[in-house]
């Protein structure tokens, strides 16, 4: 048992026995690259099947439904039911559809997804050591916005570019307080790889930057594009965006991307502010920081779905001036303080300093909230929406507490 | 081994995308083949370990400019219309220039010989990004250009917004 | 490792095609495209310059990085040109756009 | 070369093939009959009217440009950020310096009305 | 002292301009004091320096002139050094600059009608038009105050920034700049009414113009670089290195280093002082209102290219003495000469009356090009400063005649050029003093004998050009100082004598103190600037007034060049200057004196009449030509360029030339006779006609093509790079 000690002697043993099949050195090593990835990729793929029931049993759950119940225990075994079917469908290509584009953008969402993965630590010495993680993330991100620029050309139907124009609006503008959200964590650990920040967490990071967490993850949410933030499927205006005319399995992909954008997104949120890997014996045992980095995921996972099951979807202006107005600036203005604040308590241990930063993350937050009702009292006018018409979010971003009353 | 077929494989690939990028007709497709090309480069960084630039490289131009360029043509364009010849009727002429201009470098570069001529490359030291860091913000090294390209920026910002739009009220008016 | 050379004639060819993007489309983006072409060859003569001969300065990278700024700023305000003439000729064919004469 | 870009090299190769392998599959599954109204572009059933048109709207333009513009400089501050054990306190000055442009850059656009919607 | 001085001279006006564009740009009264302030301290400044200088006396000044250094830019090692100097040649230049340029403010201020009501529809952008208001009862139009008014005295101080800078600096480099901006203000200036087509486009060609020549300057000044380190007047004109340079062959033209960059700084001058081919853009340049035109296009940025072509001096003069290379004067001298000729002819068939002196500019800079190529440098600087005094007195004069005019057409209302000289006449009783000031400056451009200064610069290029043995250029020179006189004459009898050929002349004012004070500041330097240099071997004078000019000027480069021994005194050129001035201004007189009526033929149509038969016969050339020119240029236009030149470039050389040329051929064959229309001239004229009439189809305004056209240049650049690295 001595690999739950160190993970990588799998892989000695890998290359041990394909060299003893007389394998050259370099192609082995290339092997061995290979099916690391496959392992990296087919994982999270086959954990979307699991979370697609998991999310509709969820939301069913909140709604006071009762969720897939029929195809084995619990519905356990609908998921597969669907693929088998989806596999089955016809798969149409529009007539006047930009062939090479339309076969392209199902692909590009889905391996935009994936690719977050191999920078992602999944304990210690196992997976992702990328020097330049955090940037390579929000670059590899740029990919999914691609997709559904292209998806929403190249079907050539009008609603669907609309859609997209919409969704890629939407995903820019929150890219900029995400990657601004990002930054600070990178501060704190002085490093991009998400190894160092992982390792730099002996007090969890979302202790010393609660709004930069909080910040990132409704960003990421929005990024996502789930609800509230769904914009891509707002039936109502454009029908179903940009993937209208997307059916079969190219559309089971678009749709397998975003859940699995979004657990990845709770991944990435454990990585960054919640310890990564880190937990009792992780050191020890690197295995049970994959579980305990899993478990962290979960949970984040869980919120995003909670938020699901409760939010209504906000109006395509509230959720632009949300992103420019309130969570740019305020990230800005987090990461200025925080600078400040860091570079004063340099001397000062991990916690105290944690705590200082926390103080003033408090304080920016209580000052946004007074600040934010001000502008609620002058906001409303643009368009106002009477009572009976659709729904209209307000300006509280949308933690737990805050929820009710909506 | 492994480097030089990347190496090559990019390169054609990204030169390929680039012809593409500058001769379909079709525009959309031409700016995908610029985004290939882009990522291309970024790989290129890559096996010049400047890994922070091909990151930054994705970030900024795939990310950001290559989105910006495939908005402003589909927005300028009816969905579905033909596209028509993209060329100017002087397109010989263009590549007469182009031509020369690239054999011209490619046979100074052959002149200098610089695999010849100069030693091998040092290795790149592991805290390239956060030298860079400091070298930006550093006054004896690079804080003005540093500086200077956030002025630059906010220019560019201020000056694309002034021009391209006039405020709610004229768009208003021109929509009437 | 691989010859300084390849990369400048990648870097040349690249520059080349640009050019003939530049010289040679009608319309204003596809112009826009090349000139980004243009760029990236920069780019990658810069940093393989900077890989080759001084990898332990920083020189180097900041000049790309400066070069990424100027690159955005430079197509940030080219397109807003080609968008404020776009919706004042309705068209964005340079061809239709040849005021530029005295 | 660091090995972790290799792999990453690899995974670029490969995540595509995964995403492409059960399209291709269920393209050659499913059964496929086409026809004219099927393949027609989808509108509420109703017919299509004139070619599919966008009317021009420059605010997509505009998201992406300050998006451009704050990508760009937040880039820079990323070295900035690895780099600050290093920095002395004008250095850090000097980012922050650099930070206020940014916000300089947001407000403008704000008060140019550059980031509201309208219909 | 003298030297923290020369650091101020440049800054008052730049600090007045920021001044202006910041903070007063609302205030009318405020901005002018200012920019004037301003440059009256510059000029009490440069006077005083003067002062000092004289009192050092030439050959110490020239030994040690005034000079401090201060570092500017770091390159790679050490720095470049910014700094001024005072020698004896930018002594006197620095003195007339700053004299015209006071005068020029001060003008400025009545020109644009200060104190004048606002128009009833002016905007910014176009002329005044006028306003109306009620005088007790009836209600007139009177001239009303320039819109941009305050922007005006804005761009001039910038320019006057530029000029200084130019004067006083002590290297190439700091030059370049000062020539930069002076380019940018001329711009600026020229396009002042930039709602007017006309403006914009003479603004944009004289910028694209002056743009060429500067290109090649700069080459110049990167090779000078290369070769010798610095760029520092110091460092340049020494023995030593003008042997080197002089020694150390080019790779073109089989020139020497000295001559390759003697040749190339000298096509900046080309360019700026509108040497022929590059002169295209003065004449357009008349655009501008008229104390720019006097300013820039006439005393102070044009002749900061000449001034520059002696500055360079004694490389030229080094390459020329170098017998193993081939010489850039003899092209210096040409280009000087032919423009002299070519310039003069075009200027006796215009009737616009600024457009005359602007041809009368270019024909007097190439006087001062054709100087200095024929080594007589101090002559040439000699010209520059009175051909600055009194052709600034001039335009000054010409802008207070069209202001009257204008006055004139206000009141009258009817619909007449105010610039057309034929609509003027009789404006002799109507505006006395600007009628003296200009007959004063009318008859120093032609060289009327011993009282006006330009007798004197004139007498001594030519006595020079003939002492030294270019016939040629002598020759030309002459026929030119003829035909000089006679369009002045022309000018001053169709303007001022005979009777008010239009209401508006009838009714023409004389204009305010503001305008005429200045003009008569200037008529007095005009007379009395000559005095200072008259040659000591002229007859009786010579021995009463001391060649003062000759001795401060020439000791400038003293030691630097080949000195050519005395000039014996020859009683030759001097009767044939005499000649040609009295002769010109008389028949000038005689012929235009018959005018009557607006719109009456030129009575030179009339005089020549018979010839045309004659000029039937140049038909028979003219297919020949357009056998040997004309069917290749159509092949070239067609085929070549007619795809991808554009007319930037080609109006910079070919179908400018062309056009102009193509001018003075159809001139030389209708109105003047046959020794002047020699086949030649005519046969150039006709085929290049041609050229130009297929060319002018090219302009497409297409960026692309222009950025082809650059691209193309820049190939070529690459190619000569590629063939020197690989070669050496």
């Amino acid at each position: 048992m001595a690999f739950l000690q160190d993970p990588t002697l799998i892989v000695e043993w890998l290359r041990q026995l394909l060299l003893g099949w007389g394998l050259s050195p370099a192609l082995t090593s290339l092997a061995l690259y290979v099916l690391g990835a496959l392992a990296l990729a087919t994982g999270p793929l086959l954990w979307v099947i699991f979370l697609i029931w998991f999310e509709r049993k969820a939301v069913a759950r909140i709604q006071d439904r009762l969720g897939p119940n029929r195809v084995g225990k619990y519905g356990l075994l609908q998921p597969f039911a669907d693929v088998l079917k989806l596999l089955t469908k016809e798969d149409i290509i529009p007539a006047k559809a930009d062939k090479f584009l339309y076969w392209m953008a199902p692909i590009l969402s889905l391996a935009g997804v994936l690719l977050l993965w191999p920078a992602v630590p999944l304990g210690k010495g196992i997976g992702g050591n990328v020097n330049v993680a955090v940037l390579y993330l929000v670059a590899v991100g740029t990919l999914s916005t691609f997709a559904i620029l292209v998806a929403g050309w190249s079907a050539n139907n009008k609603y669907a570019l609309l859609g997209a124009f919409r969704t890629v609006a939407q995903m820019i503008s929150y890219e900029v307080p995400i990657v601004l959200a990002l930054l600070v964590p990178v501060l704190l650990a002085r490093s991009m790889n998400l190894q160092d920040i992982v390792a730099a967490q002996d007090v969890w990071f979302v202790v010393a930057a609660p709004l930069p967490a909080l910040i990132f993850f409704i960003a990421s949410i929005a990024e996502v594009g789930r609800t509230p933030f769904d914009l891509l499927e707002a039936e109502s205006e454009i029908i179903a965006g940009f993937h209208i005319e997307y059916s079969g399995m190219k559309f089971a992909m678009f749709f397998a991307g975003e859940f699995l954008h979004a657990f990845t997104v709770g991944v990435l949120g454990a990585v960054l502010f919640f310890g990564g890997w880190r937990g009792p014996g992780a050191e020890a045992y690197p295995i049970l920081g994959l579980f305990y980095l899993w478990l962290k995921a979960f949970l984040l996972y869980f919120v995003i779905v909670w938020v699901r099951g409760t939010f209504p979807r906000v109006r395509i202006d509230h959720l632009l001036d949300f992103t420019w107005k309130f969570l740019t600036p305020l990230a800005l203005v987090v990461l200025m303080a925080t600078a400040v604040l860091d570079k004063a308590l340099v001397r000062a241990g991990a916690w105290p300093r944690a705590l200082g930063l926390l103080v003033v993350n408090a304080v920016i937050w209580l000052l946004a909230q007074r600040w934010l009702r001000k502008v609620e009292k002058r906001l409303e006018p643009p368009m106002v929406a009477q009572p009976g018409q659709y729904p209209v979010a307000r300006y509280t971003p949308p933690e737990p507490q805050a929820a009710e009353g909506d | 081994m492994v480097t030089t077929f990347v190496f090559l494989l990019t390169a054609v690939v990204m030169l390929v995308a680039a012809l593409i990028a500058v001769l379909k007709d079709n525009l959309v497709h031409a700016a995908m083949g610029l985004v290939v090309t882009l990522f291309g480069t970024a790989v290129l960084f890559v096996l010049m370990e400047a890994y922070f630039l091909a990151v930054a490289q994705v970030v900024i131009y795939v990310g950001a400019i290559a989105i910006l360029i495939v908005f402003s043509i589909m927005l300028t364009r009816r969905v579905g219309a033909a596209w028509g010849a993209q060329t100017n009727p002087t397109w010989p002429f263009a590549l007469l220039v182009a031509g020369l201009l690239t054999v011209l470098v490619t046979r100074m570069v052959r002149a200098w010989a610089p695999d010849q001529v100069l030693p091998a490359a040092a290795a790149v030291p592991a805290d390239m990004t956060a030298r860079l860091g400091a070298a930006l913000v550093d006054p004896n090294g690079y804080v003005v250009p540093f500086e200077v390209a956030s002025v630059l920026l906010l220019a560019a910002l201020i000056g694309a917004v002034y021009v391209a739009w006039g405020g709610r009220k004229a768009e208003k008016e021109t929509h009437k | 490792m691989i010859p300084l050379s390849w990369y400048l004639v990648v870097a040349a060819l690249l520059f080349g095609i640009g050019v003939y993007g530049v010289l040679a489309r009608k319309n204003a983006v596809a112009i826009l495209i090349g000139l980004e072409l243009m760029f990236n060859a920069v780019l990658v003569n810069v940093l393989a310059f900077w890989r080759y001969l001084q990898p332990g300065e920083t020189a180097g990278l900041v000049f790309a990085v400066v070069i990424f700024a100027v690159a955005a700023a430079e197509v940030a305000v080219g397109l807003a040109l080609f968008i404020a003439v776009y919706r004042k000729f309705g068209s964005s064919d340079v061809d239709d756009i040849n005021l530029l004469k005295w | 070369m660091d090995s972790t870009w290799v792999f990453i090299g690899v995974f670029f190769a490969l995540a595509p093939l995964l995403a492409a392998a059960p399209i291709v599959i269920g393209h050659y599954l499913g059964p496929s009959k086409p026809n004219p109204i099927k393949n027609d572009v989808y509108e509420c059933g109703l017919k299509t009217v004139g070619d599919a048109w966008v009317r021009f709207k420059v605010q997509y333009y505009l998201f992406a440009l300050v998006f451009l513009i704050f990508d760009v400089e937040l880039v820079f501050l990323y070295p900035w950020a690895v780099a600050y054990d290093m920095l002395p306190t004008f250095a850090v000055l000097e980012g922050l310096l650099f930070i206020v442009m940014l916000l300089a850059a947001l407000m403008y656009a704000w008060k140019r009305e550059a980031l509201d919607w309208y219909d | 002292m003298e030297t923290k001085i020369l650091w101020l001279l440049p800054l008052s006006p730049l600090v007045a301009f920021a001044l202006i564009v910041l903070f007063a740009h609302r205030n009318r009264a405020l901005s002018h004091t200012l920019a004037i302030l301003s440059v009256v301290l510059s000029w009490a400044g440069s006077m005083f320096v003067f002062w000092r200088a004289l009192q050092v006396g030439a050959e110490r000044l020239a030994e040690e002139p005034f000079h401090s250094v201060i570092n500017w830019l770091p390159v790679g090692d050490g720095f470049f050094r910014l700094g001024v100097q005072l020698d004896p040649l930018s002594a006197v230049v620095l003195f007339f600059v700053a004299w015209t340029i006071v005068m020029i403010f001060i003008y400025s201020v009545g020109y644009h009608n200060f104190g004048q009501p606002e128009g009833d529809h002016d905007t910014k952008g176009l002329p005044p038009h006028g306003a109306t208001v009620t005088h007790h009862g009836h209600k007139h139009k009177v001239p009303s105050v320039e819109p941009m008014y305050s922007r005006f005295f804005a761009f001039v101080s910038l320019f006057a920034f530029g000029m200084y800078l130019l004067v006083v600096s002590d290297n190439l480099l700091t030059l370049f700049a000062g020539w930069e901006i002076m380019g940018l203000c001329s711009f600026l200036l020229i396009g002042f009414w930039f709602k007017k087509p006309s403006a914009r486009d003479a603004a944009i060609k004289a910028f694209m113009t002056t743009r060429v020549g500067d290109v090649f300057m700069l080459l110049g000044l990167a090779y000078l670089y290369t070769q010798v380190g610095s760029l520092r007047y110091a460092a340049i004109f020494n023995p030593e290195t003008l042997h080197h340079l002089a020694t150390s062959p080019a790779p073109a033209l089989g020139m020497s280093a000295a001559g390759l960059i003697g040749l190339l700084l000298f096509i900046g001058t080309v360019g700026k002082s509108a040497q022929w081919p590059l002169h295209v853009w003065l004449p357009d340049a008349m655009e501008g209102p008229t104390p720019v035109s006097a300013m820039i296009h006439a005393a102070t940025m044009v002749s900061a290219g000449v001034y520059l072509t002696i500055r360079i001096f004694p490389l030229l003069a080094a390459a020329n003495h170098e017998a193993a290379f081939t010489s850039p004067m003899p092209v210096v001298a040409f280009i000087g000469a032919f423009t002299a000729l070519f310039a003069a002819t075009i200027a006796v068939a215009q009737n616009d009356i600024k457009r005359v002196l602007a041809y009368s500019t270019i024909s007097q800079l190439g006087y001062m090009v054709a100087a200095v190529g024929i080594g007589a440098y101090v002559a040439a600087a000699f010209h520059l400063v009175t051909h600055a005094f009194f052709k600034a007195l001039l335009f000054l004069g010409s802008g207070s005649v069209i202001h009257g005019m204008e006055h004139g057409v206000l009141h009258t209302g009817e619909h007449v050029d105010p610039q057309d000289m034929y609509n003027m006449g009789g404006l002799r009783r109507k505006m006395p003093i600007t009628f003296w000031t200009f007959l004063i400056g009318g008859f120093a451009l032609s060289g009327f004998p011993v009282l006006t200064a330009g007798f004197w610069s004139k007498d001594e290029i030519l006595s020079e050009a003939f002492g030294l043995g270019h016939q040629g250029v002598f020759w030309t020179l002459a026929v030119a100082a003829f035909l000089t006189a006679f369009y002045t004459m022309r000018q001053i009898t169709l303007t001022f004598l005979g009777r008010p050929r239009t209401e508006a002349a009838e009714h023409a004012h004389e204009t305010p103190l503001t305008m005429t004070v200045p003009l008569m500041v200037l008529a007095v330097f005009a007379v009395a600037f000559g005095w200072v240099g008259v040659p000591e071997h002229f007859p009786v004078l010579g021995h009463l007034l001391p060649a003062w000019f000759q001795e401060w000027v020439g000791a400038t480069f003293h030691g630097l060049i080949p000195e050519h021994g005395e000039l014996t005194f020859s009683y030759f050129p001097l009767t044939v200057s005499l000649v040609v001035a009295l002769g010109g201004l008389t028949v000038g007189w005689l012929v235009y004196r018959g005018v009557s009526r607006a719109d009456q033929p030129d009575p030179l149509e009339r005089v020549l009449g018979p010839l045309y038969g004659v000029l039937e016969n140049k038909y028979y050339f003219d297919e020949l030509y357009a056998y040997l020119l004309v069917k290749p240029a159509y092949w070239f236009g067609a085929v070549f360029t007619f795809r991808w030149m554009d007319r930037t470039v080609i109006d910079n050389n070919l179908h400018a030339v062309a056009y102009l040329s193509w001018r003075l051929g159809n001139f030389l064959r209708n109105r003047f006779d046959l020794p002047v229309v020699n086949g030649l001239g005519d046969a150039v004229a006709e085929g290049t006609k041609g050229a130009g009439r297929l060319l002018r189809v090219v302009q497409s305004g297409r960026v692309q093509q222009y950025m082809l056209l650059a691209l193309v240049n820049a190939v070529a650049l690459l190619a000569l790079v590629y063939y020197f690295v690989t070669r050496s």
